[in-house]
Order: C-alpha cells, then structure tokens, then sequence
C-alpha cells in the first residue's frame, strides 16, 4: 500500500465528473461507486424519490418527460460546472425519464470532496440548478384516475458558452 | 456546433419540438416549416403564430430553445435550425 | 396500491430514528434502507470516508476508539434531536470502530424528508453536532511507519436532559 | 438511571475510565478508587492528583464524563459512580 503513489494517481484523475439520463430504476450503490476517492474524506449523495402525495392530492405515480439531447447536454454542463466549483473530488449525476411508482428514485446526485462542507454545498447547489435548468416534466397520476402537468420553472435564456452564436 | 448538419434537414426549413403542455397542445411532436433565410426568433414568432395554429396561444412561461439552448427573441434563426417549445420544467 | 391508507400507515409510523457503532464494514445501501418513505421525497446519504492524508502526511490506515457506551448513547440523542428538528422523516446514524483501511467508510448519516432542503440541513447538522459530541478518538497510522492520535474537539459540559442530577 | 447498580461496583468506590491519549498516559484503561461519601467533582480531582499520578498532568482539553456525561467541577461524585476522562474527540 504505497500512499504517496496513490495520491500521485489520484491527482492525475481529478476532475471526474459524470451524467445521464436513463429509463431503468437508478441503483443508489452504482451512483456512488461513481464518485470518491483516496484524496476524499466526504461524499453526499442525494436522492429525489416520487411522493405519494403533492399539493393534498394523493398521487399513484407519475411520468417525466424530457428533450432529451438538450437535458444530456444541460445535465453535462452542470456537473461540469459543480466539479469546477468543487475544484477537487468528483461528481456524478443521474435522471430518470419515463413512469415511476411511489418510493422511486427520479434524480440521483453524488458528489465526493476532501472536506464534508464543500461536498454537502455542491450537492445541494446542484439540485438547485438541475431543477432550474433540465428540460425535464412531470406528469402526476392521481389516486381519483385523473392526471396533471406539474406546474414548473420557466426556464431563463441560456448564459452557456455558445449560446449567442 | 454545426448542428444543422447532424440534423440532416433541408437547408430551407427548421425542426419544431414541442414538448408536455406544448406538445398536447401543438397536438403533435414535431412540425417542419419552411425557412428560406435566417430571421430573428422574435420575428419567426410572429410569422409562424400566423401560419401555425398552436403557435397562437402559448401557455405562460413557455421557453424556446434555438438548437439546445434557451434563447431571447433577438437570436438568429437559420434554416436548418431546430427550435423547441418548453413549458416550464419539473424535474428531479 | 390505495396512498391514502399507505399515507396513513407512514403518518403513524412518523418519528423513526435509528443509530449503532459497529465494528464491521458500513453497507452505504443497508444504511438507506433504514430511512425513506412514501410521503418523503428527499433521501440525503453522507460518508466520511478514511483518506489517504491529513495535514500534509500520507495516512495508511487508522484505528477509531470509543467510549462506547456513552458514545451509543450520544448517538442515539443526537439522531432523535435530528428528528425532532426535522418533524416528519427518518434519520439514521452509524460509526465504525477499530482499524479501518484508506477509502473505507467511518461514519455514514442517512436523512429522509418529504422535501430536500430539510433533509439537507438536517444531515449536514448532524454531522457537525456528532464531531463535536461523540466520544471517539482516531488514531492514524503514517506511510513514514509512526502513528498518532488525531488532534480533536475539546468535549463541553453537557446540556441533555439528566446530566446535571 | 441508577448507574452505579448497573456497573455493581462496590457502594464505596468510583471507577475512572480513561480514553485514547489519557489511557496511555494513565498506563491503564480502568483505575477503581475508594470513595466514602458524595464529593464536588472538582473537589475529587484535587484529591486524585494527590494520589494517582496519571492526573497529575492531564493533557489540554480533557473533558470529564460522570456517569457518561461530561460534567463541571460543581458536579457532585456519588459512590459507585463512573468517572471517564476524555480528550479533545476526533469521529467521524
């Protein structure tokens, strides 16, 4: 177990940062097996999982839609752009699209860091921003047999690179 | 980027994307229109809310994105481009 | 799949706390299997995690030694406190104890509530509260061959309920 | 929360436990010393460095737990209590 070695590696490898979005269940283990590291002391991760209730109406499922080569390219960007903030550790980050039942993982968001404030402030950041950004909707079913759109954030115009060209 | 070419259209036309709200409301997913020279999206607007019935009443906050990425009035549309209709977002 | 009786079922069950010190391997997925419910739509998870250097030398491993007793104890008061902040949702806590090797898992926190920013707050406050409470010491090995114990938080008096009979 | 049956030391003596860094200066973990009646913490601990040598220098930021609590010099030392002594803590 030669350390100094292992943190050269590590050095080498900073800058990880992953995304997708998917149409099968999220495993919460492989999320995490996608961030950390021998230089990291902190990993947050979160999950958004489907409520069985919104707005005191009782829900039985729902269905998120997405653009989906925009949400790619957003989602991407985003995690990017918290590894970035991060400086050093990793970020991984994982959407699901399609019906989800109660309990479900919609969102999955890992990040890994030397120290726990960084890691805790760049998950939660990253929520924010996913929320604000993905072109992703939420289509509710609820327990009466009827379904809604759920009300959203209008998006804002884009201050990515590239976006006045 | 070059998107244009990895859509593969016409060079006289652009792509429109609805989706959720816009889509139901558009009643489809996608409609081609014709586009002989680049416009501003702002004036697009204006043409297409004439010729494309869904076009006419947008549900409020509904956020138009010029290939991938949300953009004001004054962008530049050109032929080939793909334009889509997003109704606020609910994800995560 | 009835979520008026389910959403029943979970209002009653509200309040669930859970903490333990181990010696074995932490299992990040057995840990979020002890929080979460239908009417919660946030999970946080934490890791702390053994890296592989603190304060500028190589560490090649560490041994965690508790006052186990009041440290359970301490535990449990703080996830239950955790709790009480939270209202609704479930909190979990574990700690390691004994040699643990680089990259392994010393501590992991578990929050569940019906919305993310609680859950994050609550998991990032118990985490503080548990390094400044918890009666447990580190003692880290170094790639030069000598160890130490890891200089910490002085214990203050304390405030719970009893401890001044 | 009748401790001191719990731990079924004899109703005459304390029990100091001590952690870490003062576990290897005390060369113990465990010391059992007689205690006839109540006593003020802090007034036990001037009588301890006076007898066991270990709490002559106690290291900087030694907390005391009595009964597993951490406890003030004003706190009153029962027979057959637990007294614990704890460095500067380093979890998680």
């Amino acid at each position: 177990m030669p350390p100094d070695h292992a943190a050269d590696r590590n050095r080498e490898s900073e800058g990880r940062s992953s995304a997708s979005l998917v149409r099968d269940p999220i495993d919460p283990a492989a999320v995490l097996a996608r961030v950390g590291g021998p230089r990291d002391g902190a990993v947050v991760l979160f999950l958004g999982t489907v409520r069985d209730h919104h707005d005191g109406r009782a829900v039985r499922g729902l269905t998120y839609e997405a653009y989906e080569e925009m949400a790619t390219a957003v989602l991407h960007e985003l995690v990017q752009g918290t590894l970035e903030g991060l400086r050093e550790g990793s970020v991984h980050a994982v959407h699901r699209l399609g019906p989800l039942g109660i309990g479900e993982v919609a969102v999955a968001v890992a990040v890994s860091s030397p120290h726990r404030g960084p890691a805790f402030e760049a998950a939660r950041l990253l929520m924010e921003e996913l929320k604000r950004r993905l072109p992703v909707w939420k289509h509710e079913y609820y327990a009466e047999g009827d379904s809604d759109w759920v009300a959203g954030v209008p998006l804002v115009p884009d201050s990515r690179p590239g976006s006045g060209k | 980027m070059g998107f244009s070419e990895e859509a593969g259209l016409p060079e006289s036309s652009v792509r429109l994307l609805f989706f959720a709200r816009c889509r139901e409301l558009a009643g489809c997913e996608e409609l081609e229109v014709p586009l002989a020279s680049p416009i501003a999206l702002g004036e697009l607007m204006e043409t297409l809310r004439l010729r494309v019935p869904a076009l006419q009443a947008l549900p409020p906050g509904v956020a138009i994105a010029v290939n991938r990425r949300v953009a004001g009035p004054s962008r530049t549309v050109t032929p080939g481009d793909e334009v889509a209709f997003l109704p606020p977002v609910a994800g995560g």
